[in-house]
């Protein structure tokens, strides 16, 4: 680990959240705009953490600050490790240690929405990982290395060779974005049945910490998404634009879906989707 | 320091999240809080969202009289509101009570039960005006404010109970 | 000095076993513990060495070979004189099926002369008389006082502990032979010891389900003994040695023995309890719960995962291995699917131990110095963990009287310590940055270049995620400032509690070294490419690397942060605010949690995690996977004839 | 401009109400007016948009038989005629105890004008 | 599953259909019952309104000439408008302002068309 | 083995206090036990205090989104009662007013209803095609939402020839963008995924359980108080909408389709709208007699029972709200269900619980 990689860690640590922030603010523009309205300031996601942090602590039990707090860490973690260019599966699995401990933080609370949440959101996790180990795997199919830095390094496009698999990424992207279809454990406008499911309990500081958190994560995977098409900066700011694009129309044209469906079909489809384009890849190499 | 205070003081300006409890109100007040959040009326130009949980909220957006059931759940979902806070009472009656103010279930306005901020009248209340009761509203979010004593409401409540109990508009004999 | 060590490890034990059969207790928990701590610093003391074998022509003055086929006779009469007791004609059957082939190998086979030590000892052997006798240990060492309590639970009039410690301490003594054995006639005399220990410690209770499940694992087990004779009968038969490291390094031998070895890996599978053959391993829940902790982390089921290993090497690079890594993934998918539907604790922890087996043996099938790397280290931590759980859940089924998991909900305020404990136990089975999800890391990347391999690694480890994370999070359901009740541990219990939790996060932390000490040797020996270099603390190799040492000082600091923040200090009471429930919590009384409800009736807070019966009910896929997997098992064994 | 109603008695309600479901009539709802000492209880049918009203007319603290049994959505309707009027349903299937609507602190039987003697259950209960 | 889509992509590229409402206002309709008022000077004080409303919102008091409304119970129903016999009444399009305390609209008469009203009914 | 959820009063989904404590196992509902009374009133008791016109200002107030049909069968009872025949023009105009209720009513509920599945961009779309319906109900009578229009003996007041042709442009715009969405609940795949097959209620249980309005005819029957041809009906040409499915994909269907209807019949009103009076005087009146009174909400069948004892003051008033007969049913249909459908379900029969409890 050299000083370059440091100051890129660092780096990264204090850019992620600003550029999770501002995403989340566009987002929410766009979104406003595909639905005839005005729509928030760009900055309107940074009130709100601003905002929750300097209201009154309020918590069911202590349990639910230690897990939000491990969240954040795991989440800044894992986007460490990513900008120090190491192992894609590595900082996936640091990953799950946040997520893992968002659910334990809501079974944490003797709350009825809370813990169907977590239920949710663990159903959720379990539809979205193995797609997002399948998708490294394809990666490593192509580059020969799990190593971001092997991986940067690779001389083509990978969106080009894994066209399937990206789209199986970005099953993943709208879970952890938490839209529609798929914000069946906790939704950001909170009007679900199971009021906004995990983060029903946590509130204030708390909850602007998992905001946070959460925008790492987003930051995370749209990097992953990013290493799609490492060759050219426009090229990655394209597809990761058009990606983006693509998750806000989605998010708009469909309504919330139940987790019954959510598991067979992105299971279904994301599993024959990269099972295809693995033999798409062996019949070319051959 | 001078910096982090004025940030926090335009960001609770900036995002104040309602939660909207219907306390007996006749729809009316309730399709017009709904409405303000449509495209037409757009309050998430403000940072207003409809939040739906007292526990994320700081506003409470109340419409309609408040009756001897759901008292003490306005109660329990304004207990649950971490500070700041600010309560608004939409509507002829949850200001007052409106034209129900002499049913026999019938508490009052809003007021009776907990500290009331902003008082929205109209029958139902128009989406502007309340547009117009949170911008009012957010003046109290600004001041950092602890727990208040809210003894001598509970009080007052009570008092309220017995009296509606209690009232003679209906003869009983035994 | 090596051969002293590899003595007390191996017949200490037997010797110690049959003093417990004296009805005293201090003198029963003196040798329990003195033989513990005896075995303990013996394999401590091997580690310092290199391999090394031995070869004693006698034991106690008697011919050795001749001995271990004396006992192996009496053993396997033993059994069937237990089948005539149980009237049950198919274990009787498989045990004749036994003595016929042993004595046409004894009296008329006779092959090459055995020139090979029977004892051989490298860092694998090592690492497992580590296990065996430290986790072992513990183990015994906390039964005694459980079974205390058990006997006074079950208002047993005679205490039946004598036996019940004579079958643990010999469980321990034969696992150490097992493993330290070269001589595979010497090997198989080890595994048919612990076959029997193991029926007799699940039927220990006498009931008449504990009978019917040591039953069945005694017929499963008989069947991998079966398998095992007749391997090596045609071992034999082809004139190969009956020695393991003869066997392995012999080349040319995937071609030559690879039916024999297949038999072999069969017997592993029966004894790791692999699907079909899981349901002994479920059944044999109903023994005491040391029983269960010592059959599923440090014994018995080990000793299936570590012939394979051991064997990995003979059949590298055949389409038989291939089928084995599919066989092993097939068995971790499925059985951590199985372990979702379970409400019974217990049953989750048997179930995902077979989940982990089927990923050890997927490993050794995968057959690369990464798959290897990973197989080895998860026996360790899996080991360490899946101990420690499994005495966590018998000291809370002591504690509240049900295994359920339901039932453990909140349980960080019934028993704050056990709790943490059984925290930490479940953290380190899967989570990052400890060696079991280490070792998963290693296997997922291992298994890459095989699609269907690594698909149902990478779906199987989610479902793990899927029924750890809910029992993690259900056990610290509390509302705070609720009165907690002190826990009384007896320090029986606390010791091996606390040295296993310690073990299970420091065993974590110094995974590169022990990597680099214990496990780089053995698969030196095999493999020379793309192996694992564990430099300051991070795992590299060509393909990926992971960085044990960042992510626990990070993790440390960040668990430091976050506990410093949800401190008693830092929280003002005054925090506390009731869970949302839509407005009809009861402000009069807060701690008071549920919900005022139709008809003015008070309902409690109640809540049950998703086992999804209709979907994954045991009864419902069981039969399916035992087709599907017993299909694959056809296919392998087929594959070799 | 009168309303047609057939004036029945309570014990033929039941065999009443049994012969008009038998023929297709669908349970609209039931009225209750307070007539000082007693009440008149009006049910409501309908088939094809033609009604049919039976009209029974009880005592003050007199019982009447429920027609959930019959008809299951007469269920909420005469919990809430039990809550205003304080009038008892024999067998009437989800009880809930004159708290349909009203919560504790409101005055028992808010419709009737001139109430009678309280059951002596419900008397005893407070 | 993309039916919606049309819609969305619509409404994205033409303006948005907000009133930016503290911005820019809307002229209220005519003859929307707004605020309401009294003119007091014109008012005969004979309690019709009070007695027509349904609310109940209106105090009516001979002896200290005033007119006093609630207009946080008034239900802008715009009855009392209708039966004014004098036509006194009326309500402003705009609707009330919210406000932090609730204060009545208290009107008193200082000079009334009181002798006006007798003289001509003489 | 079982998750119990309080489904309410104070609630992100449901706008009204309903509580419903639902026994859920693995999501699916097994038990559903109501809990009403947050929104009760008691408002038929103000007729003691409230003479017979101040009552129809309360009774548009048992519920905003449909109170013109209240005050118009309200005011239908006290007439009858009172025998008076009310002009022509004042019938039309009434009829004009409740069909535009039916149509903001039923164009809230569509974006209720989106929002209750997750589909915001559909709430906004209905939401803000509803606001051109509350634009001509604002400039034509006065308020947005509680437009007190009648009163008993005729309305209070007339539509000019200019806000006729406005209203008429308002309608056709209308039609366009229900047509703009009209794909998305016929055709969307993931749109019917969250309504076919969600709250089945058969034609013989929605019979028998006492379901009214929509519910009812999702369910196949062809039951509509306004064939009975009240008010200004029956000078209108119009055929009930019937689902045959039951679902609450069948329920939105019907909704939706009576949008296109309520359209029509405006159209038809304005094109057959006599000339004449809009009341006749009601001097005094002492009614007395007993009268029942039904009319078509846009949420069903709504009943009056009116009773009068010869004085200014009503002896009685009984409300049978539609959503009170359609509370059985929907209990009938969420057991089974999944807890993600349960909001969808109780949309479907489109609650109205200030109606309900009055």
């Amino acid at each position: 680990m050299d000083i370059k990689s440091i100051i890129f860690v660092i780096l990264a640590l204090i850019f992620a959240p600003v550029a999770g922030g501002f995403l989340a603010g566009i987002d929410r523009r766009l979104t406003a705009w595909c639905q005839g309205r005005f729509g928030p300031p760009i900055l309107q996601p940074f009130y709100d953490v601003f905002k929750l942090l300097g209201k009154d602590r309020q918590v069911v039990n202590t349990w639910q600050i230690f897990c939000a707090h491990i969240y954040l860490i795991s989440s800044m973690l894992s986007l460490a490790l990513f900008a120090m260019q190491s192992d894609l599966l590595m900082i996936f699995f640091v990953m799950t240690i946040g997520a893992v401990f968002m659910v334990i933080g809501a079974l944490s609370t003797p709350s009825p929405y809370s813990q169907i949440g977590a239920q949710r959101e663990l159903i959720q996790m379990l539809t979205y990982e193995p797609l997002l180990v399948i998708v490294f795997v394809g990666i490593y199919f192509v580059t020969g290395s799990f190593k971001i830095s092997d991986i940067v390094a690779y001389d083509r496009p990978i969106f080009l060779i894994l066209p399937l698999l990206y789209l199986v990424l970005t099953f993943a992207l709208t879970i952890k974005l938490r839209k529609s279809p798929f914000d069946i454990s906790a939704c950001h406008h909170g009007h679900q049945e199971i009021v906004r499911g995990v983060l029903t309990e946590y509130s204030g500081p708390y909850l602007a910490i998992l905001e946070i958190a959460h925008w790492y994560d987003i930051v995370l995977i749209l990097a992953i998404c990013s290493l799609f098409w490492t060759t050219s900066a426009i090229g990655m700011f394209f597809l990761l634009a058009i990606t983006y694009l693509a998750e806000i129309v989605i998010d708009n044209i469909t309504p919330r879906l139940t987790w019954k469906w959510m598991l067979t079909y992105v299971w279904a489809v994301g599993i024959t989707l990269s099972l295809f384009n693995m033999a798409l890849l062996y019949a070319k190499s051959f | 320091m001078g910096f982090f205070t004025k940030l926090l003081e335009t960001s609770r300006v900036k995002s104040p999240w309602i939660v909207h409890f219907d306390c007996g109100s006749c729809n009316g007040c309730d399709i017009e809080i709904l409405a303000c959040l449509t495209p037409i009326y757009d309050v998430e130009r403000f940072g207003i969202l409809n939040i739906g949980n007292p526990k994320h909220a700081d506003i409470l957006i109340v419409s309609g009289t408040v009756n001897h059931r759901n008292a003490k759940v306005l109660r329990n979902v304004y207990d649950q509101m971490p500070e700041p806070r600010a309560v608004i009472a939409i509507g002829a009656c949850g200001t007052s009570g409106g034209i129900f103010r002499e049913a026999y279930n019938v508490v009052g306005g809003v007021d009776k039960v907990i500290p009331v901020d902003v008082y929205v009248p109209g029958c139902p209340a128009k989406p502007e005006a309340i547009i117009d009761g949170v911008v009012l509203a957010l003046g109290k979010l600004k001041e950092q404010r602890t727990a208040k004593d809210t003894d001598s409401l509970a009080a007052e409540l009570h008092q309220a109970r017995e009296f509606y109990a209690n009232r003679a508009d209906r003869q009983v004999v035994e | 000095m090596v051969s002293q060590m590899v003595w007390v490890s191996i017949v200490l034990p037997f010797l110690a076993a049959i003093g417990c059969l004296i009805d005293s207790k201090p003198l029963r928990s003196i040798l329990v513990v003195g033989t513990g701590v005896a075995v303990s610093l013996a394999s401590l003391l091997l580690v310092q060495g290199q391999a090394f074998s031995l070869n004693p022509e006698t034991i106690f003055g008697i011919p050795a070979d001749g001995l271990i086929a004396v006992l192996d006779f009496a053993l396997l009469f033993v059994i069937l004189g237990i089948s005539y007791q149980l009237k049950n004609k198919l274990i009787a059957v498989l045990t004749v099926l036994q003595i016929i082939p042993l004595a046409f190998l004894e009296l008329f086979l006779h092959g090459a002369e055995n020139t090979a030590p029977s004892i051989y000892g490298d860092q694998l052997s090592m690492i497992m008389s580590l296990i065996i006798s430290i986790i072992g240990s513990l183990i015994c060492i906390y039964g005694l006082s459980y079974m205390e309590e058990h006997e006074h639970h079950l208002h047993v009039e005679k205490s039946r502990q004598g036996r019940f410690f004579f079958f643990m301490v010999l469980f321990l003594g034969a696992m150490n032979g097992l493993v330290f054995a070269n001589n595979l006639l010497w090997l198989y005399f080890f595994w048919e010891v612990t076959t029997l220990c193991s029926f007799m410690l699940i039927k220990h209770d006498g009931t008449d389900i504990a009978v019917a499940n040591a039953t069945r694992a005694l017929w499963m087990n008989m069947l991998g003994g079966v398998a095992f004779i007749l391997g090596l009968v045609i071992l034999r038969a082809k004139g190969l040695p009956l020695a393991l490291q003869e066997l392995i390094s012999t080349p040319g031998v995937a071609s030559l023995a690879l039916l024999p070895v297949g038999l072999l890996c069969f017997a592993g599978f029966t004894k790791s309890a692999q699907v079909p053959f899981q349901s002994w391993l479920c059944g044999a829940m109903v023994a005491p719960t040391p029983v269960s902790a010592l059959l599923h982390s440090s014994t018995m089921v080990k000793a299936g995962v570590y012939l394979v290993i051991r064997l990995a090497p003979a059949f590298a690079g055949t389409l038989f291995s291939h089928y084995v890594a599919l066989f092993g993934a097939f068995t971790f998918l499925t059985t951590a699917l199985l372990a979702i539907s379970q409400s019974n604790g217990k049953k989750i922890l048997a179930y995902s131990t077979i989940s982990n087996l089927g990923m050890i043996i997927a490993c050794a099938g995968i057959n690369t110095p990464a798959a290897m790397a990973a197989a080895i280290l998860l026996i360790v931590f899996h080991a360490i963990s899946k101990g420690l759980m499994f005495l966590c859940v018998g000291t809370i089924e002591q504690r509240i009287g049900s295994r359920d998991i339901e039932d453990m909900r909140g349980l960080i305020r019934i028993m704050p310590r056990t709790a943490m404990i059984a925290v930490i136990g479940m953290v380190t089975m899967f989570l990052p940055p400890f060696g079991a999800l280490l070792s998963k890391w290693m296997a997922v990347e291992a298994s890459a270049r095989l699609p269907l391999v690594v698909l149902m690694l990478a779906i199987g480890s989610a479902f793990t995620m899927v029924f750890w994370g809910r029992w993690l999070g259900l056990v610290m359901t509390s509302v705070m400032g609720e009165a907690q009740e002190p826990e009384e541990q007896s320090p029986l219990v606390r010791v091996p509690l606390v040295i296993l939790a310690a073990a299970a996060i420091v065993v974590s932390f110094v995974a590169p070294g022990l990597y680099s000490a214990m496990v780089l040797p053995v698969l030196e020996r095999f493999y020379s490419t793309d192996l694992y270099i564990a430099a300051q603390g991070v795992f590299i190799n060509n393909i990926g690397m992971f960085a044990v040492f960042p992510i626990f000082l990070v993790m440390v600091l960040g668990v430091a942060w976050a506990a410093r923040a949800s401190s008693g200090k830092r929280v003002h009471q005054r925090a506390y605010s009731t869970p949302y429930v839509a407005g009809l919590q009861d402000p009069a009384n807060p701690q008071r949690i549920g919900f005022k409800g139709p008809l003015g009736q008070w309902a409690n807070f109640t809540t049950s995690n998703y086992y999804m019966d209709a979907w994954i009910g045991e009864g419902r896929i069981s039969g399916w996977i035992n087709l599907i997997s017993s299909g694959i098992l056809i296919i392998l064994l087929t594959g070799v004839l | 401009m009168a309303l047609e109603t057939k004036n029945i008695a309570k014990t033929q309600l039941q065999a009443e109400v049994a012969s008009l479901k038998a023929v297709g009539y669908r349970f609209v709802t039931l009225s209750c007016v307070d007539l000082g000492d007693s009440f008149d209880l009006i049910y409501h049918f309908d088939r094809e948009l033609q009604m049919t009203h039976l009209r029974i007319t009880v005592l003050k603290g007199d019982t009447v038989p429920s027609i959930s049994n019959i008809y299951f959505a007469a269920l909420c309707i005469e919990n809430e005629i039990k809550d205003f009027f304080g009038i008892s349903f024999d067998g009437l299937i989800l009880d809930f105890g004159g708290h349909f609507y009203l919560e504790e602190e409101v005055k028992r039987y808010p419709f009737c004008k001139v109430s009678v003697k309280e059951p002596q259950a419900a008397k005893e209960g407070n | 599953m993309f039916d919606m889509t049309r819609t969305i992509i619509a409404n994205f590229f033409s303006k948005a259909h907000t009133r930016l409402y503290p911005l820019q206002t809307r002229e209220p309709f005519p003859n929307v019952r707004g605020n309401l008022f009294n003119n007091i000077e014109e008012c005969i004080l004979c309690g019709m309104c009070q007695k027509r409303c349904p609310s109940q919102c209106i105090t009516v008091d001979k002896e200290s000439q005033t007119w006093q409304v609630d207009p946080y119970a008034c239900v802008y129903c715009g009855v009392c408008v209708e039966h004014c016999p004098v036509h006194c009444l009326f309500m402003e399009s705009p609707y009330r302002k919210p406000a932090a305390e609730k204060v009545m609209n208290r009107l008193v008469q200082v000079q009334g068309p009181a002798k006006k009203t007798k003289g001509a009914a003489q | 083995m079982s998750t119990i959820i309080p489904f309410g009063p104070q609630h992100p989904v449901l706008p009204e206090p309903l509580h419903l404590k639902i026994t859920l196992k693995d999501e699916i509902v097994t038990d559903a036990i109501p809990m009403l009374g947050y929104v009760h009133r008691g408002l038929e008791t103000l007729v003691s205090i409230k003479d017979l016109d101040q009552m129809v200002q309360v009774v548009e107030r048992v519920c905003g989104i449909c109170s013109c049909i209240h005050a118009h069968t309200y005011c239908m009872c006290v007439e009858g009662i009172l025998g008076i025949e009310i002009p022509k023009r004042a019938e039309f105009l009434r009829i004009i007013w409740s069909e535009l209720h039916r149509m903001h009513s039923h164009l809230l509920w569509l974006g209720l209803l989106a929002d209750a599945f997750g589909m915001e961009s559909l709430f906004m779309h209905c939401w803000r095609i509803r606001e051109r319906v509350m634009d001509v109900m604002e400039a034509t009578a006065g308020n947005r939402v509680i437009i007190s229009i009648n009163k008993v003996g005729g309305v209070r007041r007339d539509l000019s020839p200019d806000q006729l042709r406005w209203i008429a442009q308002v309608l056709d715009e209308l039609e366009r963008e229900l047509d703009a969405i009209k794909p998305v609940l016929t055709n969307d795949y993931t749109v019917k995924k969250r309504t076919v097959g969600v709250g089945v209620l058969t034609k013989e249980q929605a019979y028998e359980l006492g379901a009214v309005g929509p519910t009812l005819r999702g369910s196949g029957v062809a039951q509509d108080v306004r064939m009975t041809g009240y008010g200004a009906y029956k000078f209108i040409d119009f055929e009930p909408v019937v689902e045959k499915d039951g679902d609450s994909y069948a329920r939105t269907m019907v909704r939706f389709r009576e949008l296109y209807q309520a359209i029509d019949i405006v159209r038809q009103l304005i094109r057959k709208l006599p000339d004449g009076e809009l009341s006749v005087k009601v001097k005094a009146a002492k009614p007395e007699g007993e009268i029942v009174c039904r009319s078509e909400q846009p949420r069903g069948e709504l009943l009056y029972y009116v009773k009068g004892n010869g004085s200014k003051f009503l002896e009685r008033v009984r409300i049978r709200t539609p959503t009170f007969a359609n509370v059985p049913p929907l209990l009938a249909m969420l057991p089974g269900i999944e807890m993600a459908d349960v909001p969808v379900v109780a949309l479907s029969i489109d609650p109205c619980i200030s109606c309900t409890e009055r």
